[in-house]
């Protein structure tokens, strides 16, 4: 695969109900990146919008972002899936050889709209939605407890995640406000309500407002945008049964197949020493360790001997993961740009020092049905 | 319209096509309540226009990257991806950039009314809106381009339904080979 | 609909409105759902077979996810007990539906149960069951609702044996 | 950078107005297996990629591609989903192609879904939720709901088109009758085509002159059915594609264009589309897709078209903003019988929009009939022999447009 060049990115502060109008924020999204890029509207030739009809309350729902998402008379798509399969569409367009630089954002408002009703929508409407007992809240639970009860996890280990998330959160700026907690314990965590048992309030990526925006160029342009490209080297998507009952919910099959062949494409032998830094979507707190067991960072139920801290054995999440904010349709564009920073050295106050190397994640679907991986590598210096 | 010709001669809604039909299995129910969704809008940008409404004043902005000249006010223009910075006034006059004919069940008397769901580009604006006519047009009058004016309500409260609908003044080149169609 | 100017830091005139209609859907099961409904409406459950791998679904598909292969819509279908095992719980205070979700008091036991025979499970309410009695791999039995329409809520839940 | 791509197969379900007797996954099944069937040497096996699409609130179903994942043999497969509104269909097929373009590794094979049952929710409804929060805007800043209501009375997309008819038509000049009989050819073409919904045979002029109006200058007659039913195309790589069929169909250019929304705007600050029937979009998809695929001289260089005309003024229109036609020229075209099946420039034997229209399918049902009169399989085929054709599809408010040139030569040019 050729390498394609990241040159851009913008986010918007997070917000549980934002102070923001749909088009405003995509606006201040799109236009900041082109910005720090130093692009103007006319060379955009592609852009990819990442939304939901049922998130946005509206058919069509890129129908009126053409002129704010930048899109005016250059070629427009959607991508209805999370902000980093928009990415893959962004990718697929710049090797075909027909576009120069790619916009790439997605994003929602999830004050605007009943998150877990419309997530049942996602269910078999002939069979389980009718009795809705099976949700992404249900799903989580059934999830949590096959890890454990398969590896003989405790609820502790799976709390140290949130804990580490949350804290980290609170370094990034960008992150939601209510999730930024340098002072949580394990126990804080374990204490919190009971979100689907043994899952707890605090062990949950809270869905908030955002969007988020990705520049993509071919090589050579690339290089003439920005003297510190970030490239994308490897990038994997795969998508596992929809039935809970037919899946190994311990395990992210998905995840496992995605990271094969991401690693394959980069040229990846072993994950665990190449990989500097992994910035994952984690729905739910013990996400991001079937995750980390899936991608082959760490032996099948070995998930929580990993020391994943900043400046631990392999940092993972430094910027607080998806439990530091999950703009439904942005959280995985948001995982990307965060591995791009670490990359080029931004990440101010949660740098993971000489990061060369990083991959970041995406899902959709109940219990990561359907997950993408990519592997980024530093350009430039 | 000079001479619509009536074609229409029974009421009958559908043509009759080659049917097949297929076995009925049963349904379950789902809905989508879109009561439960709110939509958020930044109306920042049309204040100042709002409140010049009150003084029987339209103005529009003015994008500095491609000079066209949004009325009502655009929080971006597409075409330059900026914010327009400008504002400039906007004249009464306007005219039917396009129009449709709704034909609607009127709920008092159960009767088919036409109405007319036209589209109205002021003068010195490149963009156009949704308005409302003047009460008294025919419908069968109308055509595109035909001259229009603002008619103010009496009491403006700063709102777009300040402008109470719009009439139709005489058509200066209605000589002209241009005039309706 | 509610004018609200909330922006007193920034100025900022945000308006939010609320949708105000509903969709109405009816969703067609097709042939293998249907005569899995019709069962279910005479309290019988059955499930039918991939004629490749032997894999029994309750409920019914055309294709097996497996094998690809296609189902025939007259041939292999089972006839399965009202029992089956635990595979996994959770309980939750949260009701979801398609209007919104909500927390209520008493938290629902959930189970994921494989029906014996068969080698999916399907998600049902487990009933007359404390928290702390629940066991993965202990049996259980579906509890019929007295009286069946044909859907999902003909069976109520699973209760122990 | 980036390869050939290469269309080698499409399939379609049966369309009707009420698929009652499938679910949604098994109605996409119905197409897949109709696709596989005519490239046997291919069997899901071969497939390495998915993209789908269709236009989720006519549905219910939020994602649909999670729950059918194995009725599509997508299990363990890398899965994609893009959708647009009405060019839903022609986006997953330019999804498809640029899957096989980008070259990634190991992914070769893609096979493009995109469906619809209309039937199973509330079409008005939903095409209405298109707008529905534009129009609150518009409420709130004061313009009156009984005036909004007219827009939504007939279905925003009706009520969009209506305004580009009238401006057509005064353009062009041209009565009723000239819509009446595009009308009348393509579902005349319909009854020829097996798998199309509205099939008349024996339709007449005064027949579609004789229903009333829904929106003036748009009668009952003209409009497009609202159908179920699902399409499917596959997309390979040059190589593969000489292997396994006959006539490969090179994919030679493609767009997807974006113009400014019509008639309501964002945020309900108006159009600057002034004139809905200028279509600067299509336009510039034409400008883009041509220049890709090599194509200086459109109305001699394509042998066949499909227009998205959900109502008869819009194949007239996009025929000529589409270069087929000289401006306003277009309704002449058909009296002459320049677009008939035996004509110089067929267009439309599949039937069309008009005669079938899965919304989220139509966009496909274009690119996939166009692609198969080039293999010479379509049902309704054209007695000469086709080489280069377009298939278009237009949605949203009056703004998207998707364009895809084929033909049995690869003549793709890199920009």
């Amino acid at each position: 695969m050729e390498k394609v060049g990241i040159v851009g990115y913008n986010q918007v502060k997070l917000s549980s109900d934002a102070n923001y109008g749909r088009y405003e924020m995509i606006f201040e999204a799109v236009r900041g990146a082109m910005d720090k890029a130093g692009l103007k509207k006319k060379d955009i030739s592609t852009v990819i919008s990442c939304t939901n009809d049922y998130y946005d309350g509206r058919t069509i729902s890129n129908c009126f972002t053409v002129e704010v998402g930048g899109g005016y008379m250059a070629d427009e798509t959607k991508v209805e899936m999370d902000g980093a399969h928009a990415v893959l569409y962004g990718l697929m367009r710049i090797l075909s050889g027909n576009h120069k630089l790619a916009v790439v954002w997605g994003g929602s408002m999830a004050s605007c709209f009943p998150y877990h009703a419309t997530r049942l929508f996602e269910t078999d409407p002939t069979w389980e939605r009718q009795m809705a007992l099976v949700n992404d809240v249900t799903a989580s639970g059934f999830q949590m407890r096959a890890y454990m009860e398969k590896y003989g996890i405790s609820a502790e280990e799976i709390a140290k995640v949130a804990v580490k998330n949350r804290k980290n959160s609170a370094k990034n700026p960008l992150a939601l406000p209510e999730s930024q907690n340098p002072n949580l314990t394990v126990q804080d965590v374990l204490n919190s309500d009971i979100y689907a048992d043994p899952v707890t309030e605090l062990m949950v990526a809270q869905p908030c407002d955002g969007v988020a925006a990705l520049l993509l160029a071919p090589e050579q342009q690339a290089l003439k945008i920005t003297d510190e490209p970030v490239w994308i080297t490897g990038v994997g998507w795969y998508q596992d049964a929809y039935y809970l009952g037919d899946r190994d919910l311990s395990t992210i099959r998905s995840m496992e197949l995605a990271g094969r062949k991401a690693f394959d494409i980069a040229g990846i032998k072993s994950p665990r020493n190449e990989i500097d830094v992994a910035e994952l979507f984690e729905a739910y707190a013990h996400e991001e360790l079937i995750l980390a067991e899936a991608l082959g960072l760490v032996e099948k139920g070995k998930g929580p001997t990993l020391n994943t801290e900043i400046g631990g054995d392999l940092p993972i999440n430094p910027s607080g993961g998806a439990l530091g904010g999950n703009p439904p349709c942005a959280t995985g564009l948001i995982r990307i740009i965060e591995a791009a920073k670490q990359l080029r050295g931004e990440a101010n106050g949660y740098q993971v020092s000489g990061a060369k190397r990083a991959i970041a994640s995406g899902q959709i679907g109940m219990c990561a049905q359907n997950s993408i991986l990519y592997v980024l590598e530093k350009g430039g210096n | 319209m000079s001479e619509k010709k009536t074609y229409q001669k029974t009421e009958k809604k559908a043509l009759e096509y080659v049917k097949k039909d297929y076995i009925k299995t049963r349904t379950l129910p789902g809905a989508w309540y879109l009561s439960s969704y709110t939509y958020k809008f930044d109306i920042t940008h049309m204040q100042p226009f709002l409140k010049k409404l009150k003084d029987k004043k339209l103005i529009g902005n003015r994008c500095s990257g491609c000079n066209r000249i949004f009325f009502p006010p655009r929080l971006v223009c597409g075409q330059c991806l900026v914010k327009p910075d400008r504002w400039v006034d906007i004249r009464e006059t306007a005219n039917v950039a396009t129009y449709a004919i709704a034909y609607l069940k009127n709920p008092d008397t159960g009767e088919v009314e036409e109405k007319p769901m036209v589209l109205v580009q002021h003068d010195g604006s490149n963009t156009c809106c949704i308005a409302q006519m003047a009460p008294n047009i025919n419908v069968k009058d109308m055509y595109i381009n035909m001259p229009l004016k603002v008619h103010w309500k009496g009491e403006r409260t700063g709102g777009l339904m300040d402008i109470e609908y719009y009439d139709v003044i005489e058509d200066a080149s209605k000589d002209l080979s241009s005039k309706k169609e | 609909m509610v004018k609200n100017n909330k922006g007193i830091m920034t100025e900022k005139f945000i308006v939010s409105n609320k949708g105000m209609v509903r969709a109405e859907f009816s969703f067609w099961v097709g042939r293998y759902m249907d005569k899995f409904y019709d069962a279910l409406e005479k309290k019988k459950l059955i499930g039918n077979k991939c004629p490749k791998c032997g894999d029994v679904f309750v409920p019914p598909r055309k294709i097996c996810g497996k094998c690809n292969a296609s189902i025939p819509l007259e041939e292999n279908w089972v006839d399965l007990p009202d029992t089956g095992t635990l595979m996994n719980y959770t309980s939750s205070p949260y009701k979801v539906n398609d209007r919104d979700s909500r927390k209520v008091k008493k938290q629902q036991l959930i189970g994921m149960v494989k029906i014996d025979n068969s080698n999916t499970s399907i998600v049902y309410r487990l009933l007359d069951m404390e928290p702390e009695e629940v066991k993965i791999g202990m049996k259980v039995k579906i509890d019929w609702s007295e009286e069946t329409k044909g859907d999902p809520s003909d069976i109520k839940g699973f209760v122990k044996i | 950078m980036g390869r050939q791509v290469c269309c080698i197969s499409a399939g379609y379900s049966e369309h009707a107005s009420k698929r009652s007797d499938v679910s949604m996954p098994e109605l996409i099944n119905e197409a897949i297996q109709d696709c596989l069937k005519k490239v046997p040497s291919v069997c899901l096996d071969d497939i390495d990629a998915f993209a789908n699409g269709n236009m989720p609130a006519f549905e219910g179903i939020n994602i649909p591609e999670l729950w059918m994942t194995d009725w599509m043999g997508a299990r363990c497969k890398p899965l994609m989903r893009v959708t647009t509104g009405g060019t839903t269909g022609g986006t997953v097929a330019i999804c498809g192609y640029y899957s096989v373009a980008a070259g990634i590794p190991g992914i070769d094979t893609v096979l493009a879904i995109a469906f619809e049952q209309q039937s199973q929710g509330d079409t008005s409804l939903g095409l209405a939720s298109v707008a529905l929060g534009e129009i609150s805007i518009l409420n709130t800043l004061g313009i009156t709901y009984d005036q909004l209501n007219r827009l939504l009375s007939a279905g925003a997309a009706i009520g969009v088109a209506a305004y580009q008819a009238t401006t057509y038509m005064s353009k062009a000049r041209i009565t009723e009758e000239d819509l009446a009989r595009v009308v009348v050819q393509e579902r005349r073409n319909a009854a020829k085509t097996w798998w199309a919904h509205l099939k008349m045979p024996n339709l007449t002029i005064e027949d579609v002159l004789d229903t009333p109006y829904v929106q003036y200058p748009l009668r009952f007659g003209m409009v497009c059915p609202a159908s179920d039913g699902a399409c499917a195309m596959l997309f390979t790589t040059e190589e593969k594609a000489k292997e396994w069929a006959d006539i490969p169909v090179y994919i030679n250019g493609v767009a997807s264009v974006a113009n400014e929304s019509a008639v309501l705007g964002y945020n309900g600050s108006g159009s600057a589309q002034l004139d809905p029937s200028t279509q600067l979009g299509a336009m510039r998809s034409a400008e883009l897709a041509y220049s890709q695929a090599g194509i200086s001289f459109p109305r001699k260089e394509i042998d066949y078209a499909e227009l998205y005309g959900p109502f008869p003024n819009q194949t007239l229109m996009w025929s000529e903003k589409l270069g087929l036609f000289e401006e306003t020229t277009a309704p002449k075209m058909w009296e002459a019988g320049v677009t008939d099946l035996n004509g110089e420039l067929p267009i439309n034997c599949s039937g069309g929009v008009n005669a079938t229209n899965a919304i989220g399918a139509s966009a496909m049902e274009r690119p996939a009939e166009a692609a198969l009169q080039i293999m010479g399989k379509a049902s309704n085929q054209v007695p000469k022999t086709v080489h280069t054709s377009i298939g278009h599809g237009w949605g949203g408010s009056l703004n998207l447009c998707t364009l895809m040139v084929m033909a049995d030569q690869p003549k793709r040019k890199w920009r």
